[in-house]
């Protein structure tokens, strides 16, 4: 006998979440946040285990909502970022995430209703009026050396553009990048988290690497010590793993 | 003979108003007559309460800050049968939640949507340009020079708005949160 | 009962009678609402009464074997009035933009332009064509022969070019540029 597994879908992680505490019947104030966490990764769980994919963004959620639960878990303390004292509550910050989002929401839902009511209204279907327009000057303003300013920004909007997407890409590899680390700890037996990361890290590479550091630990490759409350990260590689090639190291190249 | 000319008048603005395809503002129409804005202001309300009134399948709506002669709704289904049936597919969640971020938040960049959305909304944000909601209103200054986004009057069109001011208001206590933690997270 | 249905059958004829291009024969109608052609064409009779009689700006006409609504013919001047050529100077950024892109890959798709301005270019170069200043050149060899886009000799004109090679040289930089974002995928 053959069964239908429906898993209802979500427009994206905040979306999702914003599901799990209306089914919990709890206050976005008041997010039970280790129990949030466990369904929203339970949830993720049934979708790979569908074959569904699971997008980026419902990873970057995870990663925040782990961090948002180990910052939870430890006794206060500030964090300081460019030299200046941030005190924000980090479930604070989803709370508000997921009240505007979820404004945003019902907005939406506003529109499609006026959307229903109104697309009942029949117009007058439009009526080419050839003579309508007139371009006196059909330029303008504008010179020559307009056109060519105008064409190397864009070329050079674009050229950016696309650099940035193809390091973007380059970063979100998570095999890749547990790849890396193992290499690197194969090299060093151990390093910290800070020298995993550039200088200038972006939100996915700190993700990714964060994600890539916990799937390590689960299999038991890798071990993790911190020895103080955001204290850097101490990765040390396990011992039995240590100095052989394993096979299934997809990325094992440099 | 005063009569006879406000009565021609409303003939006019009538005649006007089924020519247009989309709203026309009480200020192009007063021109056009070459007569002032407040007296077509009250022959278009003439007009509308007629319509509403009488039972003629058409009537006048106040729209996009203008003007625009339709079909009552009642009898949409009619038009429909009779024309091949306007394949009206509706616009996905994504696309709704899209836009009504655009619609509050313009003019504005894809990442300050996602911002909001927590997803990629490259696909919603050219659905809605394509469908002529959204818009290009020109480039942020900042790295990159991201598009900056806004709503059409076809946006108001087709969900009946006079103004922006006619969409439901944000709730107050989202609103004050959003200027604390935007700048945050402006880099 | 019978007298409301008809009323309502009225309203949806006239409803249908705006929404329609073009003129509408009595038996589409009939078809679209379910009832008998003799039962449309006194319908269709009452409504060019009312019009006729009645010191509205519209009216419904028997033409080409079908019936149409349109305006009366004393109010035209102020249709046409309304419509006066609207004269447009200057470019959008949007056009100004796809313009540049034209003028310097000239011949290209629509496709090759979208690659550097990476949004959608239909409606911009709608607009260049209307104003004369590209037009399609031919069809470039690829699959789905899309067309070629150019400039013209408006374009040279109000420029004040002389020919093409007329433009100014673009920078070594630019060039790299270009090949970043089309690296030889020139297939």
């Amino acid at each position: 006998m053959s069964y239908e597994v429906r898993l209802p879908v979500f427009e994206g992680p905040l979306d999702l979440l914003l599901h799990l505490l209306e089914r919990e019947e709890v206050d976005i104030w008041d997010i039970p946040i280790v129990h949030i966490t466990e369904q929203y990764l339970a949830y993720l769980q049934s979708m790979r285990e569908l074959d569904l994919a699971v997008g980026g963004e419902f990873l970057v959620m995870a990663a925040t909502l782990m961090q948002v639960k180990a910052r939870t878990l430890l006794p206060r303390s500030p964090i300081v970022a460019d030299g200046e004292e941030l005190d924000l509550d980090p479930i604070e910050g989803l709370a508000i995430r997921l009240l505007q989002y979820r404004a945003f929401r019902e907005i939406a839902v506003a529109l499609q209703e006026r959307s229903d009511q109104w697309g009942k209204i029949g117009f007058r279907p439009k009526v080419e009026h050839n003579l309508a327009i007139k371009y006196e000057n059909p330029v303008g303003k504008v010179k020559v050396d307009d056109l060519w300013k105008c064409f190397q920004q864009l070329v050079k909007d674009r050229a950016d553009a696309v650099r940035v997407r193809q390091v973007h890409r380059r970063e979100v590899n998570l095999s890749e990048r547990m790849g890396e680390i193992l290499l690197r700890l194969r090299v060093g037996r151990h390093t910290v988290f800070s020298q995993l990361i550039s200088k200038q890290p972006t939100r996915e590479e700190l993700v990714v690497t964060f994600l890539a550091i916990l799937e390590l630990v689960r299999r038991g490759r890798v071990q993790a010590v911190q020895y103080g409350n955001f204290s850097d990260i101490q990765l040390n590689l396990c011992a039995e793993h240590a100095g052989k090639g394993d096979e299934d190291d997809a990325t094992g190249r440099s | 003979m005063k009569t006879m000319r406000l009565e021609e008048a409303r003939a006019a603005v009538e005649a006007m108003l089924f020519s247009s395809h989309g709203p026309l503002s009480a200020a192009s129409l007063a021109q056009a007559l070459q007569i002032d804005v407040k007296t077509v202001e009250a022959l278009l309300r003439q007009l509308m309460t007629k319509y509403r009134n009488s039972e003629s399948g058409l009537a006048v709506f106040s729209v996009a800050g203008g003007f625009i002669m339709g079909t009552k709704p009642e009898y949409s289904k009619y038009v429909e049968r009779l024309h091949e049936p306007v394949v009206r597919a509706g616009l996905s969640q994504a696309a709704l939640e899209t836009l009504a971020v655009i619609a509050y938040r313009q003019p504005c960049t894809k990442a300050d949507i996602e911002m909001i959305r927590g997803v990629n909304v490259d696909s919603a944000v050219t659905s809605l340009v394509d469908r002529g909601l959204a818009t290009e209103v020109g480039r942020k200054d900042a790295p990159g020079r991201p598009i900056l986004y806004g709503t059409t009057e076809k946006f108001l069109v087709s969900f009946g708005l006079n103004t922006l001011d006619d969409l439901p208001q944000l709730p107050e206590k989202t609103f004050l949160q959003l200027q604390e933690i935007a700048p945050a997270s402006d880099d």
